[in-house]
């Protein structure tokens, strides 16, 4: 499947890029997908505890599965406000 | 932009513009009383004892404009006659420039100040926002909380802050 | 006007205008955060079920000013940073109109919430103003607190729906 | 001693007029004053135990002596806001 990555913030300053597009399994999570970028970008790993995540633009848990075409964002804890 | 209740906006922020937007919204309603209690959170010039240069805010905007809804949902379940506004800017701020704008109306003021207050610390808990500073000598994204929506703790705390 | 704090004035009311006013106050001290919590009550058109028609609000405006800078004065008493303006309106409004604009500006959010909703609470108990309602088949002299100061009671009152 | 007497709302409509001049002996409280004008305005009489009053535009206590040439305002129940 073929999954387009939104990142932010200090997330998007350490991949160097607004957004990836990444092949996954199907029946991969969002879970499963950040863990393959904290491989590929293993300063994400500092943010496994406090990152959420929204899967076409709505809130969703880690555990989510993903479907072919999904947008996902990662979000590093927010300072809006 | 001036017409809507939720925006992410590079434009300057005007607080008339959303307590009036939320001030008509009582109109339809027969009332005693007409209150809207606002809020704006301005850029100020130190954090953590940096001399800070200016702001610079990043938004997932989609998201965020939901999330603003989702919050006035939260809101009006819990204070029904309450109309809420949130306008968030985003891009660079300088020091004294407001970051947010919220607009809360209700027959009741106790309703108005505590959906008021009740938004902003939603805002914090759950906008996917962010603040990058500029200080003298180094930058810095702050980091927050872990934007959950579903937190329920998170929102009692945003209720008692509320004095709800 | 515009550059007052303490206002009772036959002028349609700004918001925005004392809002700038007391954000301005906060740019001497260094802070991480501004906040300014605002009010602002309208003429609604219903009261005990009566159509309200219009208002008519009088004051002694002399002791009106004194009386909002004497609230101010137990506000930064209470909360030492923060900074309150007060607007209230007189003479004839129409349905929809506001009537009293209030804006607290402190480093602290809380305190800023706090202070508004004080100073709107104590407004009600202890200002000169008069408010004269004009329904349909008749008139009345609103008539709500003894204006009393010293009242602790009322204070304290006022306190707690600050939630301080 | 001469005192002027300031009215407001219904106070005001009850009297007829927004100010009054009146002349107590040397030493009158507020009070007495008040008990004057609710002898000479009968419907005063209900307001007095929810008038409140100022001197000289302060606040001031019911019991506060005058002086003469001062300034007294009688408050009915104020409904600002």
């Amino acid at each position: 499947m073929r999954i387009t990555i939104h990142l932010f913030a200090r997330l998007r300053d350490i991949a160097g890029a607004s957004d990836l597009v990444r092949e996954v399994p199907v029946g991969a999570t969002a879970h499963a997908l950040w863990d393959g970028l904290t491989r590929e970008f293993p300063d994400f790993a500092a943010y496994t505890d406090a990152v959420s995540t929204a899967v076409n633009e709505e809130y969703a848990r880690m555990d989510s599965e993903l479907s072919d075409g999904d947008e996902i964002a990662f979000l590093p804890p927010v300072s809006g406000g | 932009m001036g017409m809507l209740a939720f925006v992410v906006t590079t434009d300057p922020l005007d607080l008339g513009t959303i307590v009036n937007l939320v001030a008509r919204r009582l109109e339809d309603a027969p009332a005693s009383a007409g209150a809207v209690a606002s809020f704006l959170g301005t850029v100020r010039n130190e954090n953590q004892g940096r001399r800070v240069d200016r702001l610079e805010y990043e938004a997932y905007e989609p998201l965020a404009v939901k999330a603003f809804q989702r919050i006035a949902d939260e809101s009006s379940g819990r204070w029904p006659e309450t109309h809420l506004a949130v306008h968030h800017r985003i891009g660079r701020l300088d020091i004294g420039e407001a970051s947010v704008a919220i607009a809360a109306a209700s027959p009741h003021r106790a309703d108005a100040f505590a959906a008021c207050r009740y938004a902003i610390e939603r805002i914090k808990q759950i906008a996917p926002i962010w603040k990058h500073e500029y200080f003298e000598g180094g930058d810095v994204w702050v980091e927050g909380a872990r934007a959950d929506p579903e937190d329920e703790e998170a929102r009692q705390t945003a209720l008692r802050l509320a004095c709800a």
